[in-house]
């Protein structure tokens, strides 16, 4: 079965946020969606340290050490950006302010729950940063992952067997091999890649899943 | 007259007790307060409660204090970094204790101890481990978890400049927890680039106002602003690279 | 390309519903945004609760409002003041229900609304009759009451500059309750005394971020300020006296 | 018996705030300690409505409307000032940053029990502004008044009968009789002003006092 890479499922994302929209991308994948952004398009990025309007990393030699994102990446700033302290920035997103906010998962349940911080090995020092906080804050959440582990697992499930992020949080998640919605009757299929069928969806997941109908 | 400044980072630290809790600004190395932090170490205390988002990265700042066993317990929101194995190396040898928080649970609850709030219900972590033991509470449909007051006995802090009445501005993302500990503290510490005239600091820009600060000490300029103006010239660890100017 | 301006105020107030809840702004009338008022008072909804620090001055603003009868229900902290005898009246008819709320309590309950939280324990009013029927509980030893957050449907406010994106600064105490209120209310409209090009306004010095803003509209420049310069010229009502420049 | 005026009880209370010290003074007569504190000495002003550095009154037409104090009069301020949303503003307070605070009474128990806000009278309009946060917030509450209202009765109580503004928050009562500290004790007399007496002050109160014995 056809899948789509990384880079173009950045660019599916890119191409489902609307201009004005506030959106906060995750550490690790979900950053590259900004290079994907249609640059006659305005939208304001927040990174969770304490920047609204975010731009794209600096050129070398221009590095601003005072300027990064979350993910201690260095960055710039936009023309209409504004700076403001931690407890400002997670108020903004914890009250619900924020549009959109793209995640990585190692889990998505059924019911919209999120595992992304913790796989509970034994031994592994735990680190939660904002995710927890990302999860629930955003108008929506999409999650942006491989369908699949690298052992062949599901990461679509129905439960979460790894350390939950957050309860009934995600709205939305991109795979490489399709786009699912969180309804309230689970994973309803909203968009297939490549020659990829929701048959073949069901037996990757062991899922029961719906074709979503356009009306 | 009011004067908060004082002459070197020794005088910034002097005082700091055994057992303390000690707030840490900073943000990875953004906003970290290095040279309290070296002043910290060469003063000596020890058995420290370290509240701060992360665990230290490189050798040096927190990284520094950690190695030196100063360091009882870290409370923060993300220790395992690219560049934490000082922590790590504590950690896995059961030599440190660690409260991991979520960060916008961490930043609220420090920002609650300086406003003067007992408690407050927060969405974040609801029906997760790390809330496992906290008081739940449904409020208008919505989930929530009961969170108290982070406070400390010390907040060493990084702003960008700071006048004899301890008002601060920061540069950029370096903003991050300086001016929650502030309030936090009972003694607020802040390393500035610069000591300006009282009056310099527009009054409409100051983020920190001189109420929230007990010391404040020049260290040297970060290299890459001059008067104000970003120049460019670091990696981003702050190492030179080139001056534009 | 984002453009939250409006061209006039009938604009920036268009929709809003009978029954709504509307935050005003201002302290007295410093910060008040009379323009916006004048305007929802031309637009004509009724039945609002309004939630403001007082309850009018005199017979402009926020009193003009009061005295049109569209006014079921005030949140206030200090309704009755020297020149508040529009609401006198109301209230003395039984014609106006008053929920009085402490000003800290009712700044951090906006404030809570905006960010996220579920409810607080507050310290202020524990033990008085403002608190009677509320949720008490000791903490370290301290008595607080639960406080729950307060929203709205709009938020009228008034700053001083404003750019497109939404970005707003305030001039001195005409702050107040402005940025509190742009993030507590789903509609938030801001009148400023000019609007200016993105990027005008200094990131470090921005109060309001624009995202919690949903219009802007400029009116007319406030009598004793002239290119951000301090003019006087105006008694505490704002009007001229004269004009030092 | 020899009572003090007001304006002189306001130069007693601002002899009694050290360089250094922020405070708030309530509306109504504790404003008038400002005019009394040393030009040589630095104290800082709060005023509820969103400044730190607070100065004295413009001269006439250097009136500005949007700079005013919590008795919404036209003030200055300093080089040094801070201004601030209302939530920091009572953050502050609430969170103990302030050093005094200076509040008019109805009322004070002997537990330091403080009622200013209302007179209880039916049909009045209630308005209770910044009172109950200032009670609670300063590390020192000092309350300023007369001894006894203009029927005689005193102002110092076993027990407050109009409606309370905080509990257990006064630390010290100055009088135009008196000064007085509020102890676990009951009120001590800290300082007596003209030829007045402790046997006087305890018949004009019907409290039984006691004279703080400097140790």
């Amino acid at each position: 079965m056809t899948r789509i890479g990384r880079e173009e499922l950045a660019q599916r994302i890119a191409s489902d946020i609307p201009e004005g929209a506030y959106v906060n991308l995750g550490i690790g994948a979900p950053t590259l969606v900004a290079n994907y952004l249609p640059s006659d398009l305005e939208v304001i990025l927040h990174t969770e340290n304490g920047l609204l309007g975010m731009g794209s990393a600096p050129a070398p030699g221009l590095i601003d050490p005072d300027l990064i994102n979350a993910g201690k990446q260095p960055v710039t700033a936009l023309a209409g950006a504004a700076y403001f302290h931690h407890a400002d920035s997670f108020g903004m997103m914890r009250g619900g302010h924020l549009d959109i906010c793209v995640l990585g998962a190692f889990q998505v349940s059924a019911t919209g729950d999120l595992a992304n911080w913790s796989t509970g090995a034994p031994g592994a020092i735990p680190a939660v940063g904002g995710a927890m906080d990302l999860a629930i804050g955003a108008k929506a959440v999409y999650v942006m992952t491989d369908l699949l582990t690298k052992a062949g697992e599901s990461k679509l499930v129905a439960e979460c067997t790894y350390p939950l992020t957050g309860v009934g949080c995600v709205s939305r998640v991109y795979t490489d091999h399709a786009v699912f919605d969180v309804t309230g009757g689970g994973f309803q299929v909203r968009e297939l890649f490549g020659g990829t069928t929701v048959d073949e969806l069901e037996q990757l997941t062991g899922l029961s899943l719906q074709l979503r109908i356009e009306s | 007259m009011i004067d908060k400044t004082v002459p070197g980072t020794a005088d910034a630290v002097a005082g700091v007790a055994d057992g303390s809790t000690v707030m840490i600004g900073g943000f990875g190395r953004a906003g970290q307060p290095v040279e309290l932090i070296d002043a910290l170490i060469e003063q000596g205390a020890g058995d420290l409660t370290i509240v701060s988002n992360n665990a230290g990265n490189g050798d040096t700042g927190l990284a520094a204090l950690l190695a030196k066993g100063r360091v009882r317990r870290m409370v923060c929101s993300f220790p395992r970094q690219h560049d934490s194995w000082v922590f790590d190396g504590l950690y896995r040898a059961g030599e440190i204790e660690l409260e991991i928080v979520p960060q916008g649970n961490l930043a609220e609850r420090i920002r609650a101890a300086g406003a003067g709030i007992g408690a407050f219900f927060s969405p974040t972590g609801v029906g997760t481990e790390l809330a496992e033991g906290k008081e739940e509470r449904t409020i208008d449909g919505r989930r929530y978890v009961l969170e108290y007051p982070i406070k400390a006995d010390v907040a060493l802090i990084s702003a960008y400049r700071g006048d004899r009445w301890g008002n601060l501005i920061y540069r950029e993302t370096a903003r991050n927890f300086g001016p929650i500990m502030a309030a936090a503290a009972t003694t607020t510490v802040a390393q500035v680039d610069e000591v300006v005239a009282l009056g310099a600091l527009d009054p409409e820009a100051v983020v920190t106002p001189g109420v929230f600060v007990n010391r404040v000490v020049a260290v040297a300029p970060r290299g890459w602003v001059q008067d104000g103006i970003f120049v460019g010239g670091v990696d981003i660890e702050g190492r030179p690279l080139e001056v534009l100017s």
